[in-house]
């Protein structure tokens, strides 16, 4: 749903990067964001720091377009680059404020699956967790970030990569994992909260319905006014600032 | 090992026998030593057990070889595009044997290995499928606090393969930007076979002990092997050459696409050098940084 | 931690507050924060429970002038001359806790706290009085092997203090020559004090980041502190004064000599500038290394 | 006991480095070791290694005279300067060959106390383990070193820091440390070796009478003929170069 002035992906990255605060460290792996770390550290949140599974931890974008965590821009003047255990440890111990995951299935619950899903009676073999199970048991909140298609909208996901919540409403409180889990999850029509461990329903991009968007999941998605969060409100567009922010650290829109 | 005359790839990559564990790919989208796999795919060692993070196109290409029995890893693609077409392939036909990782657990099963203890606890994994669906992993309480913590074992390699920059006849070795998992890895593996863009003397490695990321009692050869890399980026050395993932992602999605891909990038060059041939990117460092100095002494 | 202006040591070592653990002296022998140790032995900061590896000299000074009611470590005296008089009388006249460790088991207790387990486990202690009298380690049957196994709890000190070489105003930090157990104690701790030889800029550290052992958001200060480990060696810095260590020996078996000392080197001083007027020894490094050089870039 | 030909613990490190094997990783701690790895380095074993628990790696003499295993001569053009988990880890996965051990006390069974003795009524503390007790635990083969005093060589230790053999004759079968246990024990007047776990006379000094050093012991120590292992013979004196060695490394004669 690109509009004329910035596609769904560069919307994407924009709501992701507004769930970086200034100060947070951020756990960050593949894709978008590779580049919501970058807008986020160079508009709202100059104080907040960037670590990576591979063992690399960033104050600052990288002085060029990056592919993965591990482009040597992305090494290059980085603040440490380390090993993975020194990384996990951080989160395990819980000073990793905020981590990323993407996924192609998701529940109610915040539940990802990146391993098999099923496409009539095959099963998909997909690459896996990576960290993402790591970082979804562990950081002090998640953001989860993915395509807005319906058939990734699953009350119950065929595997569990990355633990979400459970499904008693208690959040974290009664689920074995010790970190926070998904607070936010950002697809390309709308921003979702979670609510007692629930997802709802926070904003819609702009120029897209609210029913359209309820409409694509298989259960009856609460609203921001069913939770008393609020109301459904309209997502901010990207900035002019972080437009021309990211069509530098993605010039050719690899990512975006 | 003994500073001798050092091997070349070949004779190298032929002390890896067929059946072999083999923990490559550990400094994750960096310094995966591709000249390793590639020479593998070449000598016809078969029956592998691939262990890593993430291997990023590795072990797709070794199971495109048809080298691989068993994968223990967390991830396996291509960062920059996806789906590892060759691994999906061989998984959903059952060809080989996968056991799911998160990159911390098998971080952690490594780290065992290298620290010598029969495994580690973690509180990751807690409410996965990674640690419901397996019976590798242990349920455990803590003594101390009650918490329930999973305990993941020990692994331990019978190779684990690192590309590295600079290494002296001796095996100590210098490495730099991020490791990832290598340091376990190499603690835990039996042999350990480094690939390095330079060999350099001793000397070199002693001015600079804090930088000595393996030392030779570990090491079972090294190689001498420039670009050996590549196509993923080495620190200091050369970037990532993106359009290689591009064009193989796009090249492999049937196993007879990929053996024409294969019969080009792997059987149809004897050596590094051919193939550094067919590269067509220039992936030179441009901006260098050089690293404050430091001085030791006495 | 916020690059503001930095602290002072006095400003620094007053965050410190009595009743607190501590843990310093982790590099063994090398690059002790002695100035750290003296400062709050002016501030008469009590009732501290120091952890630590060996511990050479450090805690037998802060148990001398009353610093200290406990200790968790695995040795504490003077490595050059033995003994450490106001220890071993502190300990025989049960004026201090003493948690009896072994060189890993310490290191393994700051570790399982730097990776946020409860515990980790262990092949060593077995056999000893050191696991066999303490009710702190738990023994266990490794669940995969049915070996025995011992479980060391996690240590989280309050105060982590380290002396480095060179740190920005940021937090972040270079260490080179060996570190000991610097690691797991700095991510273990709640909070850290870095003592350095240098503030640098932000650039300088990030032109090596390989080269980086402790990032800011585990600082709490930086103090720019030259000479801060003497009488302990620093690499790149200084040589260890040996003379020191026997004198204070020599100078130590009663607690009458002890405050007399003290009076001389810690409480007759007002800061690390003064004190470094006491002292008489060139410790200069007459033979450099410079480490061999290192590139990054893109 | 010193000859005007070497002193007691010139013997001592020449001894203690002929328990170092060409290929071994050794691990060295405090004193005497610190001279005799440098002697056997430079000897019969120039391809050994030492590790020290502070995080260093040698394969050669440090140029200069070190007080400890951090002086910066034992640091500069080290193989590796790193950290203590490192080195353990080492000795923990079986990797070290041989390590060095000192002792206030020791039984017939090579357990070893440096943590507490008692003096009449009184109880005296000592510094404590350091890392000998991970090095008695965890090391293929265990050296002990001390001075030939008859107050040291008791029936059972008051603390065990670092832990010998078991007691039932079976060595370390069954006992619960993983390593091999203590080989050898040199004092400043003999040799000893361990048999079934148990200490036996393998060499006196030069002009040290067999009876005389047994009669420091309070139990009937075993001789090497009782045992099956020849015959108690004469430990070899330094040799020149040994010697020179050993003065070049402790010009001041600081250790020995």
């Amino acid at each position: 749903m690109a509009s004329e002035e910035y596609t769904d992906r560069e919307l994407m990255v924009s709501a992701a990067a507004a769930e970086i605060d200034n100060g947070d460290t951020a756990f960050v792996g593949m894709r978008l964001p590779l580049i919501a770390f970058q807008v986020a550290v160079s508009t709202h949140a100059p104080d907040s720091m960037a670590v990576y599974e591979s063992g690399v931890v960033r104050d600052a974008p990288a002085d060029g377009f990056i592919h993965t965590m591990c482009d040597l821009p992305n090494l290059n003047r980085a603040v440490s680059t380390t090993g993975m255990i020194d990384i996990m440890s951080r989160l395990q111990r819980g000073d990793v404020d905020v981590g990323f995951l993407g996924g192609a299935e998701v529940d109610r619950y915040g539940n990802l699956n990146t391993t098999r899903v099923r496409a009539g009676d095959r099963e998909v073999r997909l690459p896996g967790s990576g960290g993402a199970c790591d970082i979804a048991c562990m950081a002090d909140r998640t953001v989860l970030l993915m395509p807005h298609e319906p058939r990734r909208f699953v009350e119950e996901v065929n595997y569990v990569t990355s633990p979400g919540h459970a499904s008693d409403g208690s959040g974290r409180e009664n689920h074995p994992a010790p970190g926070g889990g998904p607070s936010a999850l950002v697809t390309s029509k709308a921003t979702f909260g979670f609510h007692d461990g629930e997802l709802y329903l926070r904003s819609t991009h702009p120029g897209v319905d609210a029913d359209d968007v309820l409409a694509d999941f298989p259960w009856d998605v609460n609203t921001a006014s069913d939770v008393g969060e609020g109301t459904v409100t309209t997502t901010s567009k990207p900035t002019g600032e972080e437009l021309e922010l990211i069509r530098t650290f993605d010039p050719d829109g690899f990512w975006t | 090992m003994a500073a001798n005359s050092l091997p070349t790839l070949e004779e190298a990559v032929s002390e890896i026998e067929s059946g072999s564990s083999v923990a490559a790919g550990l400094a994750l989208e960096h310094a995966i030593p591709f000249a390793v796999g590639h020479e593998l795919l070449r000598q016809g060692t078969d029956d592998l057990t691939m262990i890593g993070p993430i291997s990023d196109l590795l072990f797709d290409q070794l199971i495109g070889g048809g080298a691989v029995s068993g994968i223990r890893a967390a991830w396996v693609g291509n960062v920059s595009a996806g789906t590892g077409y060759r691994f999906r392939e061989a998984v959903e036909n059952d060809r080989i044997r996968v056991e799911n990782h998160s990159n911390f657990s098998i971080a952690l099963a490594l780290k065992a290995g290298a620290m010598g203890v029969p495994y580690l606890p973690t509180r990751s994994l807690l409410g996965s499928d990674i640690f419901e669906e397996s019976d590798l992993f242990a349920r455990a309480e803590d003594p101390f606090t009650g918490d329930e913590v999973v305990q993941v074992p020990a692994v331990n390699p019978d190779w684990t393969v690192v590309h590295a920059q600079r290494a002296s006849p001796e095996g100590d070795v210098h490495m730099w930007g991020n490791t990832g998992i290598t340091d376990p890895a190499v603690g835990a593996a039996e042999n350990v076979l480094v690939t390095t863009e330079e060999v350099v003397d001793s000397e070199t490695i002693k001015s600079d002990p804090s930088r000595t990321a393996i030392t030779r009692e570990q090491v079972t050869a090294v190689v001498e092997c420039p670009f050996g890399a590549h196509p993923s980026p080495l620190t200091g050395h050369y970037n990532r050459d993106n359009e290689y993932y591009l064009d193989y992602h796009s090249q492999t999605d049937t196993q007879e696409a990929f053996d024409e891909w294969a019969d080009e990038w792997v059987y149809g060059v004897e050596n590094r050098d051919e193939y550094m041939e067919l590269v067509d990117a220039d992936l030179s460092i441009t901006e260098p940084t050089v690293a404050a100095e430091v001085q030791y002494g006495q």
